[in-house]
């Protein structure tokens, strides 16, 4: 690179990830996770995952797991998503969304929630040392290669996770077979 | 700031590679600009003007001299139109809708490698993220035909999910072979950045298409019936067939908001065109780059860029002479004139640009030149992609759903899941 | 600006996982409960990543992979469930599937 | 028409229209995919204003119900208020498309009520100009046809080449489209200096036209995986729902008016009938294209042979036919035509039926379509090839 490029970046350019750039990416995600949560319309819903999702595949880039990111994104919000609304197209919900929205425990499930939210902030504060304040920086660029070399392997030796990812195949298969027959009408 | 502008021209890495925001904003602005005025202008009048030649008409004539200035005509009509959202309609959804279509097909090209420093950033996973974002694409689509709260958008929209599940897996597929092929050099590893995959196929001297003489070319040939598919265009474009479904899941949009969808499907076709180019047909590399290398060659190339603006204002000339010598045609002559001349011009510049950068490596005429030959190259092979596109539409009738699914399931997947199986054993023999 | 930390990713993935439990618990809609469980899913996700992240390996990684696929046959499957009962019982309300069999 | 009442007796399911349900719901919200649509009346692809109510599972059709009448002029009754002589152009405005052979179909009924025939010329003029309306029927079928099956182009090419066609009609008689070109008793004009020169350019003109439309569609594979094997129907159930014209030829069944009860000259002229075997879409598309090849023959011999003389029998000023009933029907090109008409002696007719082939034909849409998807519903409308002015009248 050369000096006046980087005297440039020096001046100001930061690189993308800065923390301006995680609290709005965290903050859409939380913001759209309650959305979730709360629209009495599925479709709403499953645009506020869509987002949460997005959000969540930034917070990964910023983890340095470009990866993760894109099957996040080809899968979860291109694939998953996509079958979720199809569904809630095929399942007519002008009634389920006129119905009562929250059933009749949800006092119990939101204290249990609560609960679990105080176990979490109890963990997260009194743990925080376990937590060293350290970003190990992984190499970005040789990021695939590296998965690719744990689920494959790599000159002849199997992979530590070559078997958990055939039986993970072995898991979509017997899915997408439980799938078809369920939702056929005669078989 | 001169200095600046020319130390960064004289960067051989992408503005993303280099950190560096600011000229990452500027390169996002000028390819979504050009993008935006390529898709309503050119794209639109080529469009309408070819489909018309095929169809013997005429196709635009009146608004500027050979309706070149129709599509902004319409623009402007599309603009003033009243925004028409149906009582029924689920408000929020039917607004956000053209803008999830139009932002997943404008985010794409922020990966497009128009040249080796000429893209926005090189992403690691860049044709991962390419696939993804562009499949985001089908969400605009099927909330759209839901939120009109109409049956046949909601069919459109079905139809549009269902056919584009389906095709991305068989050019999903196509993709990985192409992604195996990079792979195919002395480290053994393959790569899949955009920029990675041009330049194995630099390094390999040969475009994928022709490598594995079948094989790469099956699994061009697959992917470029899957992008059909993927962009809704004709034979497959069951998702807004007119004579069907009236205009399927856009039925009750209009005025901008409709022109947002088209100018979402046709920034979505130029980029599945750019995969198609930057995987198999070498990307910005020209004709031949290992056998026609030598400095001679590679000026004579660089005058390509010069000749094909030359040849555009002759024709346009050509066209000006020809026109009625009707006191009505005259500003319409004096205008396609000064447009020839304009190109002229452009043509002269990219000229000298061509000659002065001849002789030095480093000068800036020399840098000029080289970016403007990537990017003519890629856009070039782009331009092919689209003209194929309106071929299709006017030739071709529209495939049934049934059919389209049968095509999609039945033949496709095996191909490509054939042709992914054989380029690893060949590959792996090979190697 | 303080840099984020680790422990950053963990309060949002808490967050976020305390919302898909408490849509799970109280929502009646199925669709929306399946999302919720995305949601959890997604939170156990980034707490991987993050760890990943943190250790300097890739194993929390590949972890989130695993999950994703995992997420992805419980979409396939739980709508393929909800299809059937929909069309059995004409409801997607989950406090009326309280019959093991009908 | 003896042979049809006998084989009327041939046992189909005619789909009543009771069964389809569409106000009763048995299971509103439980079959998730079942839908009720409404193709039309405002709709590219019913070809004007036909409303097909869909009944839809997903895809696939379960049941159609087709409600016409938006159309609707009366005018059967119109005839009964205005002379025959005024009537004449009315008939025109039925199917628009084929304007020419509605005109023909009345005057010759007229005629026979009135029991004077058509001068020789006349009858020539009357064919080659009835024939050259058939090749422009079937043009404007194939481009609608094939834009509704998602090719848009042929559309353009028919309607350049239905254009010469046109033309010659224009210079005949001034009109292009509704052209009131024959009278009762014969033609009101002389043709025209160049006519049959006209002609003759036109018939070396479109021979190689039709070659380009086949080689457009008949191979293309699309449209092959589009029409074959959709919309099948079977010779019989064509008979039973009285369905005639190229559909019924294409299920196999040899019946053409033109040969059948040979008028207006037809047993001078050698042509032949094409038929199809499976009765499906494809098979209508061949009858046709072949139809048209036969109407180029009919017209080369028609010029050739047309005769010197008058061009007007002998009529008096004021029609007035004697009382009595007649039924004349003849090979429109999307069917028989046929007029009923009673006369009780005076100016008017006392009642005048006009039996519509689209309208008749467009019974067997529902039994066509059962079965089949949302876009061959498209497919079949377009290849019954109705027009809904006839349909409604």
């Amino acid at each position: 690179m050369n000096p006046a490029l980087n005297a440039a970046v020096n001046a100001g350019m930061a690189p993308v990830a800065t923390p301006w750039f995680f609290y709005v990416l965290a903050g859409l995600a939380v913001a759209s996770g309650v959305a979730v949560i709360t629209r009495r319309n599925a479709v709403h819903s499953a645009l506020a995952l869509i987002v949460t999702l997005l959000s969540v595949a930034g917070l990964y880039l910023m983890l340095y797991a470009p990866f993760v990111a894109g099957v996040q994104i080809i899968v979860y919000a291109g694939g998953i998503m996509v079958l979720f609304l199809f569904v809630i197209m095929l399942v007519n919900i002008d009634r389920a969304s006129k119905d009562r929205q929250f059933n009749r425990i949800w006092p119990v499930g939101l204290a249990a929630a609560c609960a679990l939210m105080a176990l979490f902030a109890f963990a997260i504060v009194k743990g925080k040392a376990l937590f060293p304040d350290r970003g190990l920086s992984l190499p970005e660029s040789s990021n695939t290669q590296q998965i690719a070399s744990m689920l494959y392997g790599e000159a002849g030796r199997m992979g530590q996770y070559t078997f958990a990812f055939e039986i993970a195949s072995l898991l979509l298969l017997v899915a997408i077979l439980g799938a078809v027959i369920m939702t056929k009408k005669k078989i | 700031m001169p200095d600046f502008i020319t130390s960064y021209l004289g960067s051989k890495v992408t503005p993303g590679e280099a950190g560096n925001q600011f000229w990452a904003l500027v390169y996002v602005f000028i390819i979504f600009a050009g993008v935006a005025l390529t898709v309503m202008w050119l794209l639109n009048w080529i469009e309408r003007k070819a489909l018309a030649h095929f169809q013997v008409r005429l196709g635009p004539m009146r608004v500027g001299p050979h309706g070149l200035l129709q599509p902004f005509a319409d623009a402007l009509k599309l603009i003033l139109k009243e925004d028409i959202i149906p009582t029924e309609a689920d408000q929020f959804v039917f607004w956000v809708a053209p803008l999830i279509g139009l932002l997943a097909s404008f985010t794409v090209y922020t990966v497009i490698p128009f040249g080796p420093s000429q893209a926005v950033s090189d992403m690691n996973i860049g044709i991962l993220f390419m696939l993804g974002v562009s499949s985001l694409g089908v969400l605009g689509i099927v909330v759209a035909g839901w939120a009109s709260n109409s049956h046949y958008p909601l069919i459109g929209a079905l139809r549009s999910s269902a056919q584009m599940v389906s095709y991305e897996v068989a050019m999903g597929l196509a993709v990985v072979s192409a992604i195996l092929m990079t792979s195919m050099n002395a480290s053994g590893t393959g790569t899949l950045s955009m920029l990675g995959i041009v330049r194995a196929q630099q390094q390999q001297g040969i475009w994928f298409i022709f490598k594995f003489f079948p094989l790469g070319l099956i699994a061009f040939a697959i992917f470029a019936i899957a992008m059909v598919a993927e962009t809704n265009r004709t034979p497959f474009d069951l998702a807004e067939a007119e004579s069907e479904l009236t205009a399927g899941y856009h039925t009750e949009y209009s005025g901008l908001r409709w022109s947002l969808f088209m100018l979402a499907e046709y920034a979505a076709m130029i980029a599945v065109s750019s995969i198609a180019v930057a995987l198999w047909l070498g990307g910005w590399m020209h004709p031949f780059p290992n056998l026609l290398s030598s400095p001679t060659w590679e000026f004579i190339f660089s005058l390509f860029p010069g000749l094909t603006f030359v040849g555009v204002a002759a024709i346009a000339f050509i066209g000006a002479a020809r026109m009625p010598s009707q006191s009505f045609f005259r500003i319409q002559r004096i205008g396609l004139a000064v447009f020839a001349a304009l190109l002229g011009f452009i043509a002269l510049v990219l000229l000298v640009i061509a000659v002065a950068g001849r002789s030095g490596d480093t000068s800036l005429a020399a840098r000029f030149r080289e970016g403007i030959d990537y990017v003519y190259w890629f856009l070039l092979k782009v331009a092919v992609f689209i003209y194929l596109f309106i071929w299709y539409r006017a030739t071709w009738p529209r495939y049934r759903f049934d059919q389209l699914m049968r095509i999609g399931w039945k033949v496709m997947l095996p191909i490509s899941l054939g042709v992914l199986m054989l380029t690893a054993i060949v590959g792996v023999i090979v190697s | 600006m303080v840099p984020i930390t680790t422990l950053h990713y963990l309060v949002v993935a808490a967050a976020l996982f305390v919302l898909g439990v408490i849509g799970v618990l109280t929502r009646r809609n199925v669709v929306i409960v399946l999302m919720s469980i995305e949601l959890i899913l997604n939170a156990v996700n980034l707490n991987l990543v993050a760890f990943s992240r943190m250790w300097g390996n890739l194993h929390g990684q590949l972890f989130a992979i695993f999950i994703v696929v995992d997420a992805a046959a419980e979409a396939a499957a739980g709508l393929g469930i909800l299809i059937a009962f929909f069309r059995n019982k004409e409801t997607i309300n989950v406090d009326e599937i309280d019959l093991l069999k009908w | 028409m003896s042979d049809r009442k006998n084989d009327s007796t041939t046992d189909v399911s005619v789909h009543s229209l009771a069964n389809l349900d569409l106000e009763t719901h048995e299971k509103p919200y439980l079959d998730s995919n079942e839908l009720v649509i409404n193709m039309g009346p405002q709709h590219p692809a019913t070809h004007g204003v036909l409303r097909v109510i869909l009944k839809l599972d997903g895809e696939k059709v379960l049941g159609t119900e087709c409600i016409i009448g938006y159309l609707h002029r009366g005018v059967e009754k119109i005839g009964e208020n205005r002379t025959y002589a005024m009537f004449n152009p009315y008939v025109d405005r039925m199917d628009y498309c084929a304007a020419v052979s509605n005109g023909l179909g009345y005057c010759e009924a007229v005629e026979k009520l009135m029991n004077v025939e058509a001068p020789p010329r006349a009858q020539y003029i009357r064919v080659i100009l009835t024939e050259l309306q058939r090749i422009a029927s079937h043009q404007l079928w194939l481009g609608t046809h094939a834009l509704d099956i998602g090719a848009m182009t042929p559309l353009f090419y028919t309607f350049r080449d239905r254009e010469e066609i046109l033309k010659i009609f224009e210079r005949y008689c001034g009109a292009r489209l509704t052209t009131h070109a024959f009278r009762i008793g014969g033609c009101q004009y002389e043709t025209y200096a160049g006519f049959e020169k006209d002609v003759k350019n036109f018939l070396t003109f479109f021979a190689p036209k039709v070659d380009e439309y086949e080689a457009l569609l008949t191979t293309n594979r699309i449209w092959l995986e589009r029409t074959k094997n959709v919309g099948v129907i079977s010779g019989a159930d064509c008979i039973a729902l009285g369905v005639t014209g190229p559909v019924l030829r294409a299920s196999g069944v040899k019946w053409d008016l033109r040969k059948a009860q040979p008028y207006a000259n037809y047993s001078k002229f050698d042509f032949e009938i094409p038929i199809g075997t499976n009765g499906d879409t494809y098979d209508r598309y061949l009858v046709r294209m072949a139809e048209m090849r036969q109407s180029l023959r009919i017209v080369e011999q028609a010029v050739n042979g047309i005769p010197e003389g008058p061009i007007m029998g002998k009529v008096p000023k004021v029609i007035k036919p004697p009382v009595g009933e007649i039924y004349h029907s003849i090979e429109a090109p999307k069917g028989e035509l046929g007029y009923f008409i009673v006369s009780d002696g005076s100016t008017q007719p006392y009642r005048l039926r006009v039996r519509p082939p689209s309208f008749v034909n467009l019974q067997a849409l529902d039994l066509m379509v059962r079965g089949a998807l949302v876009a061959d519903v498209v497919a079949v409308i377009g290849t019954i090839d109705i027009v809904l002015g006839e349909v409604d009248r």
